[in-house]
């Protein structure tokens, strides 16, 4: 703009209002249920290798979802989160990156995650919070996180790693400056993509990280996932405009809003973004849209708000079932083999549950460490002190008293 | 009388007030249809309509915004923060405006109509991100009141004292004993006074003072003194703000000492400030320093929750050494 | 919308992102600076009473606000805010409402406050912070606030009345609603307007309060006043969107932008809001374009941060001059009346800050008072404690000492 | 050395930052061209370029956000909110986020390399949102460090420790000082070490402890009281977390009393946690209860103000009432 004001100034004299709808926002789908690229479709760069990974992962996300939702029933762990409907939207968008780009998820994203390479008995560590969690036992299941795998630890706040990502795509494309000129001087190597929920959007951070990465031209990627709820919120509570993607012209992003349960879509919308962020210095929003099949957490039930036949109608437009199609289709992938491969999975699952939950507890240098970089003379003191009190009373702290140092 | 858990309780606050004022509004994350995620405020919707009972969107600072402005107008506003580890978001519009509303325009305006609700504490399995106890964040903001129940008669007469009182008050609900605590709970409607302490037991050779669920915990250790020849006088705060000075300072000035227990991180907890104002107030009668028994200077943790949290044996340990001192 | 994501879904087969300025925004004007009507405008119902009104109180703002950045400059206020340049926005939009509405504003917009009706001598007490000040001495000079002509007590912190005004607006809109059907059942009497500037806009808060609006549907007018900087931060490294305006889509809010230098275009589109907002029970975003034309306080120097070139750019756009223009072309105004009228104001203006710096400061019981309803047991005790000590050292403590009771 | 002022110190910390890393970076409202409101980042965007050093737009929930994810990627992040009192919008990024970073990670991430700078404080007639000292509501936070400098020496060696320290500190500048604190402040690089208080004056009769623009005041009180034949022993705390114990606590033992001032409200203020803290460890040594003088519990006011603040007057009539109880 050529104003102070920084707005376009088309002059005009007649009283009229823009409409709250103003925008025509398409949704971008290339894939059909029965696994059939649309005729006219955009071409899309999948290789077989990448299509089929991210078919084991979506296939691996939901024995795990699975699994964990009943060893949750049974017990054994104290909450879980499916990702039920959305595997197409987070494997896929994740499989568009790059190893080195960071991702800064909300918690429904355990896709990607997988899609780095986390091992199974790395989620299970977590989930059972025993001494081998990467996280060390102090969060809730599912809150997983990988320095090795840049897959920044998810934080229960919510909206939280929405400008914290705009912060970290910063740095990642400051060494791309050049000093002198203040002009980007070669293609970001590495950029950020940050997931979060249509519910997760309506908080202030959203608002300040989506602004301050146009203003600063922070290479990230923001993902909206838009799937209908939050908790028991649905979507129509929670906004008027036209989904998230109508809020990208607000702040001079790039926008564009994807069918959620087409992963050929959201990977080519993906790989396109990562392409203008990492070119030029600036974010892009993606919104998918796709469905919370599942409940919200092991926590909720859905049936207190939500009718069966809006389920219902969601029930067969799985997102894995597509694209196997299309995998079958392409003639990739065996099912005969698939069903195999999905035996095996669901034994290595329960095998490595039944490992990790016999893994013991944290020892006790884990209440004080990392508070700090080095605990406090405070903490010190107060942990000397608990010592000392576990000691003089054992039974009444049996899992860390017979380990202590 | 009838019995009722502390949701029931705090419900019947909610439907007592909701009655009473045709404008009153119930608002907060998933409170509306659903009735909250821990069904605090369930059927209310269906009984006062979706335009008085409703859901917002996901933003604590709009919550409370929202709030202070729905007060400022005139109507009562119960809004709810679904954890109080949520409550951050909004300590803006809190400690800056609802606490200052009325101070910096001269009572032009005000929003005594408001309460917050929140579930707060730990011993859930939540971890550093649902367990907080964040009452001391707003207990050095003059403006505010705060009050936690510690069972279900004092839920809801407090609750309803708070949304009379003519100043914003949070309201902090322990989670745990959501439905744990279970106790007889007149139908209609009553009140307890605010900024009054209640001694839940009489004792004369220590004083323990707690709030909320560590009440439980406390009492538990009282048993164990009493077992070990130790008479504890036991002593609810139920109102953090404005705290009543004068029942706690009389109480150790009869016992000559002190112990606090707070879920919270000890260093500069609510702990501190009662510390500090019952060593001046009592000086010559103090027999052995004031102690606390309270959450360590980390997060909430999750695995190691049972080392973490002050429980009785930490309490009784505590009352032995002063006792000894 | 009809699905539960509450989104268009307009398939497209096409990867293509929007643009972040696919939004065309016209900014309305009615006037041209010589005071003329523009051909083919809108019609608009601006009657000689509300346009003298407009007339009368722009000038005492500017008169105002002269006469007061002089008084801080010869140390007699500490503190002051000009709006120089912005006096059409805000009288012309105070105008086009209706004594009961309420006035949520940020702190430029004393001009909405002389509108309805706040005297001289309330301005100046204020500011002088003495014991007549509306708001007992507290807050910076210009902080002003009335009960009685519904204008709430300004705030410091940015943006915080903007959800604010969401809740009140929807109070206002409470007693309208059919308790049976939940829908509106009679026009809202009152309404809300908020007022903030393009920096404020900038904050969770806003984003917060504009979604709440769309949500639950409060009737408020929200006036953003992009009037190009923020302090020292020009508006495009406030953001990179067109303006404030791109954002009304977001929200799924009704938009417009005006020039806010068109005391016409700004009475016509605040009326137009006004009547959406209060028939249909939902907010409306208005945008208005002017230029700070001063500096942001007295505590500001704008040569450190912009070029003299640009201010003058902006010099000789005077929104009172093109008002002023247009009311001497419909024969309401007689020019040689104005000065004269203009002179008998400076004399009572210099004749107010007279009276009021001599008047007393706040009694000692202001200290405490209003903190609660009643002062809680503590602080009545310091404020004993206090009495006393000062009884002791009656010199060092001069403006209340000798008034103690 | 040279003679500079406290924001030419704080400029002279920052300059010698961004020259050390390629990578440190600025920012903040108006830090930019304008070189901030009181001129503290004034030259340095023209020395490091706009990439560096810059103007954030206006939302304190946003810089923070913006410094943790900064931080966490491994660049020196050097965030500046104008005032204190809008610290508040960012309290969820600084209290749930900064401070529980590495703790919520099990160390695969941190924000050790986060720095926020804010000028806090009185005396400037500013009102209740221009006077704020909000340094308590961070005290109850572990994972953070508070620091807050007394003079143009100590602020450039606090500060580039709170820089190097690899955790997220908030280092609380006096604004009042700002230009009023002149004094010699080496051109090169040096360090204060974090954590440890400092006796400014020996003295054997009673201990006096503040911190920041504070100290002035104290040190005004020392000097009443000496004339009147009290020998103070004043001690400026300088770190606030984690604070030292052992230097008050030696102290307080040697003097047998404690009074400690604050310009923030006194009920859960810092002064609390020392109160509370001191007379566990000095139980016996303490001769008079431990004293505080601080901000009343209201608003900081404006015409009021000098009648607010706990000047030198008033802290000397509490050494009297210490010395004399
Ligand atoms: C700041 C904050 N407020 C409230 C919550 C409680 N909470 C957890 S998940 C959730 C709903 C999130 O919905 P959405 O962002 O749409 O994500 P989805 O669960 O649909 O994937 C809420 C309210 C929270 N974690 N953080
Ligand atoms: C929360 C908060 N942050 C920072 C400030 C300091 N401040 C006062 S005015 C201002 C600029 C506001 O600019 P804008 O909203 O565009 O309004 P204008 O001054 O242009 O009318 C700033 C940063 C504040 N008052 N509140
Ligand atoms: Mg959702
Ligand atoms: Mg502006």
């Amino acid at each position: 703009m050529t104003n102070p004001n920084n707005v376009s100034l088309n002059l005009s004299h007649a009283l009229e209002f823009i409409d709250g709808h103003a925008l025509n926002i398409p949704t971008i789908t290339l894939l059909d249920q029965n696994g059939q690229l649309i005729e006219g479709a955009s071409n899309v760069d999948l290789d077989k290798e990448t299509a089929l990974k991210i078919y084991d992962t979506m296939r691996f996300i939901r024995l795990l979802d699975e699994r964990m939702q009943a060893a949750q029933r049974q017990g054994r762990i104290s909450f879980y989160m499916q990702c039920l409907g959305e595997e197409a939207a987070v494997t896929a968008s994740a499989a568009a990156l790059k190893p080195q780009d960071m991702i800064m998820a909300q918690y429904r994203e355990q896709a990607a995650l997988a899609y780095r390479g986390f091992t199974l008995e790395q989620f299970m560590n977590q989930m059972f919070s025993n001494e081998k969690d990467l996280g060390k036992g102090r969060q809730m299941p599912i809150h997983y996180g990988s320095n090795e795998l840049n897959y920044l630890t998810i934080s229960s706040p919510l909206g939280t790693q929405i400008p914290q990502a705009t912060g970290y795509a910063y740095g990642q494309k400051l060494k791309h400056i050049d000093a002198k000129t203040g002009e980007l001087s070669s293609q970001i190597d590495a950029v950020t993509i940050c997931y979060f929920g249509e519910g997760a959007a309506s908080e202030g951070d959203f608002h300040a990280g989506l602004n301050m990465a146009a203003v600063h031209g922070s290479p990230v990627i923001f993902f909206a996932r838009n799937n209908g709820y939050a908790i028991s919120t649905p979507a129509d509570e929670q906004f008027k405009g036209d989904g998230i993607a109508a809020r990208g012209v607000g702040y001079g992003i790039k926008t564009i809003r994807v069918d959620g349960g087409d992963a050929i879509a959201v990977y080519a919308a993906t790989q396109l973004a990562r392409d203008i962020a990492s070119k030029n210095g600036e974010p892009v929003l993606i919104e998918s849209i796709a469905y919370r099949l599942g409940a919200h957490s092991t926590s909720d039930d859905p049936t207190g708000y939500r009718s069966k036949d809006e389920e219902a109608q969601f029930r067969n437009n799985c997102p894995i079932e597509r694209f196997k199609k299309w995998l079958v289709n392409q003639g990739w992938l065996d099912l005969a083999e698939d069903e195999a491969v999905k035996e095996k999975l669901r034994e290595d699952i329960l095998n490595a549950l039944k490992v990790a939950e016999k893994v013991a507890k944290p020892p006790l240098e884990d209440l004080i460490s990392d508070v700090y970089d080095t605990p406090i003379p405070a903490l010190q003191k107060q942990y000397d002190a608990l010592k000392e009190h576990i000691l003089q009373h054992p039974q009444a702290y049996p899992s860390t008293a017979g380990r202590i140092k | 009388m009838a019995k009722m858990n502390m949701l029931h309780a705090i419900n019947s606050a909610l439907d007592i007030t909701m009655n009473e004022h045709p404008q009153a509004c119930i608002f907060g994350e998933d409170v509306g249809y659903f009735g909250g995620v821990f069904r605090a405020t369930s059927g209310l919707q269906e009984k006062y309509g979706k335009h008085r009972v409703f859901n917002t969107p996901l933003t604590e600072q709009g919550i409370l915004g929202f709030a202070n402005g729905l007060a400022a107008f005139g109507a009562p506003a119960l809004a709810e923060i679904q954890f109080a580890d949520y409550i951050f978001p909004a300590f803006d519009q809190i400690v800056n405006e609802s606490a200052k509303f009325r101070y910096r325009s001269g009572n032009e305006f005000n929003v005594g109509n408001l309460t917050i609700r929140t579930p707060y504490g730990g011993g859930i399995a939540g971890g550093l991100y649902h367990s907080q106890s964040p009452e001391a964040y707003f207990a050095h903001t003059p403006g505010l009141k705060l009050v936690v129940p510690r069972n279900p008669y004092q839920a809801k007469g407090l609750l309803r004292s708070c949304i009379k009182d003519d100043n914003p008050v949070i309201f902090f609900e322990p989670k745990r004993l959501y439905r744990a605590s279970i106790g007889e709970v007149p139908e209609e409607d009553y009140t307890i006074e605010l900024g009054k302490a209640e001694i839940v037991r009489e004792g004369k050779d220590i004083t323990l003072l707690a709030w909320g669920a560590q009440m439980e915990i406390l009492e538990q250790a009282a048993e164990k003194a009493e077992a070990a020849g130790i008479s504890c006088e036991v002593i609810d705060l139920r109102t953090i703000l404005p705290w009543d000075v004068e029942t706690i300072a009389k109480s150790v000035k009869k016992t000559g000492r002190l112990v606090i227990s707070h879920e919270a991180p000890i260093t500069n907890g609510f702990g501190a400030e009662i510390a500090a104002t019952i060593q001046e107030e009592c000086f010559l009668h103090l027999e052995s320093p004031i102690m606390r028994v309270c959450g360590l200077d980390t997060p909430y943790p999750l695995a190691l929750e049972k080392e973490y949290v002050p429980d009785a044996l930490k309490i009784f340990a505590a009352i032995k050494k002063s006792v000894e001192y």
